[in-house]
């Protein structure tokens, strides 16, 4: 029971993960770069997820991925079933509720990099893309790391929407957070315990063996401070 | 007078509290949960005077480790179980509880956690009573608590909900779907119990409230909001 | 030895035309300081200094033709390419404007090795040509020991170097050069002098640099362009734009260490002088005739290493101004005496040791000063 | 019925966020530039609350305040009542889940900070004290911010935890997310649905004028770059 | 005029007595690369210029002085104070040393305003005394009008003279100043470097200075430290250090434009001379008499400035070394023309434009060099 649980979390928070790389770098750029006057507004916005109750932002969710919904129709026409209670439902509502964890710190420290090093770069003939990835991703990655660790952290530890939209089926949505919470709805302590302590001790190996390797910098993109 | 509650009692007691306030001026501060974390809550001192529970096995517990006033806890509701399913949803021409799950075009039911909550296993025998547990355990989707599971079924992406009568009588559920009874024979009874917490500083008007709720007026509401009022008394 | 890695045959050739820039651009923190820009030059391919005084507008401008700073109006172009017209709506991103640019702050990124600094630019190439380009050129600079460690371990002119490489190693259409060479020794300046003069020898293209130094100006220059306050107020070969100054402010840049405010006396069109009276004394100095109105005041200019000194009064020369003072001071600087002769305004002079001890020049002596008409500049 | 939970949640956001404020830039000033050895775990560690699911976190805070831990019975002689179902108690179960969310974002915009400005400072006679409020706090206060912005948001949407402790009392600890989990729990949506927007539209509102201060540099602090 | 605003009798009196320094460290980054230190020295009141070649180690020794690095073995202390000592355990903080130390890097805080940079060591004021105090030093610095910029709003050499005022502002014990002049124009250079030594007259602390241009060593210098390669290799007056090198890295930072490998061909103890001839070719020279070993190598220095060129064969004069030879090239830099000169080796002389015009020197013409024997540096 706990093993599927902890490879489907694992799966859930590498993924979610992931995509919030993807989808938070880019963000994080333009609200760090861009000079548009209302960007303001757009930087509120992206805070806004985590100010709903989980559950309930889970709830809306699913109302708006259900059969009620336009979207919901046209994904099930797409695909042939719901969007609810599967994987892929999971990785939406989490990346939805993580975004703001993730992007935040990316944009903060991307926003207090020297322009003068991305003017240099420019210079020297290399495009915004080339300029991203050489010069504003290594050099923020302090921040990129942080926004990271948060997301998978939380991805981890969440269970109000991933409960909601995946229905708490054991082996395809059910997480080691739903499964630690249920024991202890079902008072059963004992072994609420040892699965409460597992997944802390999974976590404080892989986040030192993280931050010890950035210590070490066995990154060579961290000593130059 | 603080009152804890379980969360399928939400309309019923709201209900309660009010009438009774305007009886008597005693104005009754509800606080609802799963009745789970009541429980912990409880145990760890929270400031109820009364506890609705949806089962009678936390108020059991409570009355085992000496929190409660009094010896066991008294029943002051039975629960029904019913089957709801969204409007639209092809139920074919049987009206048969059975019939109507097997349908095709039921591809997840919802049912509270039968690890936690009573109703989920009040489900969970009434679907084994009736022989579908194999067929249906794999369209099986599960909620935190009934609430969650009805929220499955009112927003479609569930087709069909085993929850409480309670539920289904709510305003946003009864105009969204219908619903089935199922037989009463098919899941144990759903005994609702309620004790009093011996840490409390008004027991007196607990008791008071709790006989309120008890009393012929209190039970023509539980009624209404879909609650059966237990035999023998 | 020169910079032969720079020949990259797989680039393609750098354009041979001259800059032209048009720039008028002010920049402004808050309503009462403002810095307003506004020249207007052509630098053909080879070296063009500019020289100015500290805020002039040196950087600006740079950063301008860089493409960092917009100019409020005007036009840059390189050859036939335009790089920015504010009438027309033209800006080419500074990606591809192909302009080598080391900037006063170096800007070297702090988390990659030196050489990885040197190659940023030549992802064009593969993987070999790039090592052996940025191979050379560092070994040229000096700074190939340095090539794996980070600039955060290196030295303040180390860091110029790696820099001043880093821009180099590209083949830029125009490069520009704000201070490369403040941080270094006088020995690695003349090799990297020597270095860029064989680079802009194979490359003609125009090569903008920015300096403080004289003697960078004349080690280097073809062109100056001096500039005070955001304009361009002189230009020419350095001869022309440091030696013949005619504002004051390119006269104190370019080393006129005596300049009078003098009123004209008299007019000798037949002589091609005039006579100018010192402000503030009775002294009287045979310049070169101006046009100027009698009424103006005008301000005279004379180099310290340009006056002669004599120890009893000249005869037979050519020279019209022969001043008697009194030495107040001697002050020796390296091989170099500065004297400080009152003959009624201060007049500071430089002169050999050895002239000092043949002369036997003490303080208190009684000396004449020679000063040639052709040595004193009139500045407007 | 909103009104008192608003209060309360504003209050409960607000005075978690001075704490967070207090706990965490120590705490990020630490991790950013201490030089133990074995920093690196500390950084896991304060990574590690947000792992547990909220309701399991607030149930392992409800038992250590409770009367049956020691730390709760000497509370509880000490102040003459509880630690629980108190605002005071929601305020600790917050702080506590909320500090990953506070401390990672400041910490890793106090490491970015350029090590030679501190030395300037140093040189010019200034304490660490006065270097950190001079130097390194206006410098890092991007990330300062960004702590601040998601412990605020989080807070406010966070109700496992709070539920747990708290135990949803209306008047007392019936936040407002409390109160829209009730009402959709309730299957009450309109009502939920009204709350909620209140809720969204206070916050983006909140956030708007946050960031568009610090766009219009209202502060001074900002515009250096 | 001077820095009158830093007469502050509200703190207390700066100590007035030397800097005693003796310093052990290694950098390395890596296991091939690393940087040895290894120095010793006092440093009296007033200006100690440190001059060397760039990477010598100025910096890597001004940080261990700061303490913002520290030393693998020695000792660092300022009159009676102990500032660091390695076999004690002593390490006082950078912000209880009272060093006041402008880095190369400069590190101006960004986010505050000229002012505020520059009155951030002075919070021990109050406000007035703190505003009148940063008026009078930045007017003095000419950056008064920068007072509400921030750093990035001002000019590569305003930040400079920011950064100076910054850390003259402040009552320090010892000054480091690492090429505190570098961006700046000539006149400005000058009224600082005035204004330094008026600072330096009325304070009386240790001031160490770090250039690289020969110039400053003569205008601020009393004391200079010459260093190469982590090591002290002369100390003295800028005369004694600069003037007379025994080594050939300080020979090339002082300026010796002409440096020949010679053996020892005779000793003349009688006439204190010896007979030098130079690798290579033919050429004997006279130079002054040293105890070295004959079989040794030695090398020889003179300055292009001391060569005299006669257009005959000079008579009666008493310098020893008349070298017969041909001009191989003139070339015109500014007042100066540097002549090769071809008489077996190469010679780089240095004359003025009158010298070649009187004597008619054109390339090709032959031409008598004359050094005197006291010209001839031997370097070891
Ligand atoms: N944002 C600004 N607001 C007002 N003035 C500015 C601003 N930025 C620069 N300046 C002023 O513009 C002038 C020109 O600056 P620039 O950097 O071009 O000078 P520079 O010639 O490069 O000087 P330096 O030799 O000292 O580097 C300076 O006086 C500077 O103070
Ligand atoms: N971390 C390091 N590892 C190896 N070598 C280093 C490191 N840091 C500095 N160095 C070397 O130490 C030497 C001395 O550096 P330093 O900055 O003291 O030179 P400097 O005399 O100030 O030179 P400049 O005049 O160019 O500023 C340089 O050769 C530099 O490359
Ligand atoms: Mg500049
Ligand atoms: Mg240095």
């Amino acid at each position: 029971m706990i093993l599927p649980a902890l490879t489907l979390t694992l799966r859930l928070a590498v993924v979610v993960s992931a995509l919030l790389l993807v989808i938070g770098l880019p963000l994080a750029y333009w609200l760090a770069f861009s000079r548009w006057r209302w960007k303001f507004l757009c930087e509120a916005i992206v805070s806004l997820p985590i100010v709903l109750p989980p559950t309930v932002l889970g709830f809306y969710v699913l109302v708006a991925i259900g059969p009620l919904s336009p979207f919901g129709r046209w994904y099930q026409a797409l695909t042939g079933h719901g969007l609810a209670f599967t994987f892929e439902g999971l990785v939406v509502g989490s990346v939805l509720y993580s975004l703001p964890f993730a992007v935040q710190p990316m944009a903060a420290s991307f926003a207090a990099l020297d322009r003068k090093l991305l003017d240099a770069s420019a210079l020297l003939g290399a495009s915004r893309w080339r300029t991203f990835w050489r010069i504003v991703l290594p050099l923020g990655l302090p921040g990129v790391l942080t926004g990271i660790v948060l997301s998978f952290a939380h991805t981890l530890g969440e269970f109000g929407v991933v409960l909601m939209i995946g229905g708490n089926i054991p082996g395809a949505t059910q997480t080691v957070s739903i499964l630690i919470y249920d024991q202890v709805q079902a008072l059963d302590y004992v072994t609420a315990n040892r699965t409460a302590l597992l997944l802390l001790s999974f976590c404080f190996v892989l986040l030192a063996i993280l931050y010890g390797l950035r210590r070490r910098s066995a990154w060579g993109l961290w000593d130059w401070k | 007078l603080t009152v804890a509650a379980a969360a399928d009692l939400n309309y019923a007691l709201k209900e309660l509290a009010a009438q009774y306030q305007k009886k008597t001026g005693t104005a009754v501060t509800l606080s609802f949960g799963s009745s789970g974390n009541l429980f912990s809550q409880i145990q760890n001192g929270a400031p109820y005077d009364l506890f609705f529970s949806a089962d009678e096995d936390y108020p059991k517990r409570l009355a085992a480790a000496g929190l409660v006033e009094g010896g066991l806890p008294r029943t002051y509701a039975v629960g029904h179980l019913v089957l709801w399913v969204r409007n639209g949803v092809s139920v074919g021409r049987s009206h048969q509880v059975v019939d109507i799950l097997l349908q095709p075009s039921i591809k997840r039911i919802a049912i509270a956690n039968p690890q936690t909550a009573p109703y989920g296993r009040a489900a969970m025998s009434a679907l084994e009573h009736l022989g579908l547990k194999d067929k249906l355990a794999s369209k099986l989707v599960f909620g935190e608590n009934v609430s969650q599971a009805a929220q499955f079924a009112q927003s479609g992406n569930a087709q069909a909900g085993l929850i409480p009568l309670s539920l289904a009588l709510a305003p946003s559920m009864k105009d969204a779907g219908s619903y089935w009874e199922l037989p009463a024979d098919s899941y144990p009874e759903l005994r609702q119990g309620v004790v009093i917490i011996s840490a409390s500083k008004h027991k007196k008007a607990a008791q008071a409230f709790l006989d309120y709720v008890t009393s012929a007026e209190g039970s023509a509401v539980l009624r209404q909001y879909g609650f059966r009022v237990p035999d023998g008394r | 030895m020169g910079i032969v890695g720079l020949e990259m045959n797989s680039l393609p050739e750098a354009g041979r035309d001259g800059l032209r820039v048009e720039v008028r651009k002010t920049v402004s923190s808050g309503p009462e300081s403002s810095f307003a820009l506004d020249v207007h030059f052509l630098a053909p391919a080879g070296f063009t200094i500019l020289f100015g005084a500290s805020g002039a507008g040196k950087t600006t401008l740079l950063d301008c033709i860089a493409g960092l700073q917009v100019p409020g109006q005007g036009e840059i172009a390189i050859g036939g390419t335009t790089l920015f017209n504010a009438a027309s709506g033209v800006n080419v991103l500074p990606n591809r404007r192909a302009v080598g640019y080391l900037m006063q702050s170096l800007a070297l990124f702090p988390h990659m090795t030196v050489r990885q600094n040197v190659e940023y630019g030549l992802d064009a190439l593969n993987g070999d040509e790039r090592k052996a380009h940025s191979r050379e050129i560092m070994e040229s600079f000096n700074i190939l020991p340095l090539a794996e460690r980070r600039p955060a371990e290196t030295s303040g002119g180390e860091r110029q170097r790696i820099a001043l490489a880093r821009a180099l190693v590209t083949r830029p259409r125009v490069l520009l050069l704000d201070e490369p060479l403040t941080a270094l020794d006088a020995i690695t300046k003349a090799r990297i002098v020597d270095d860029l003069r064989a680079w802009n020898r194979k490359h003609q293209i125009p090569v903008l640099y920015v300096t403080h130094q004289r003697e960078e100006v004349f080690a280097l220059g073809e062109n100056v362009i001096v500039m005070d306050a955001g304009r361009v107020v002189a230009q020419g070969s350095p001869h022309d734009a440091l030696g013949r100054p005619t504002s004051e402010s390119v006269a104190q840049l370019a080393g006129f260490e005596n300049i009078f405010a003098c009123t004209i006396a008299a007019r000798h069109p037949d002589q091609g002088t005039m006579t100018c009276r010192v402000a503030g004394c009775e002294l009287e100095l045979e310049v070169p005739l101006t046009r100027l109105d009698e009424s103006r005041p005008l301000r005279i200019g004379i180099r310290a290493g340009d006056i002669l000194v004599a120890s009893s009064v000249p005869q037979g020369l050519s020279a019209r101004n022969v001043l008697p003072g009194a030495i107040t001071s001697l002050q020796q600087h390296d091989a170099k005496v500065i004297a400080k002769v009152d003959c009624g305004a201060e007049f500071e002079v430089h002169i050999t040791p050895g002239a000092r001890r043949s002369l036997q020049l003490e303080p208190g002596a009684k000396v004449w000063l020679v000063i040639k008409t052709y040595s004193c500049q009139v500045l407007q």
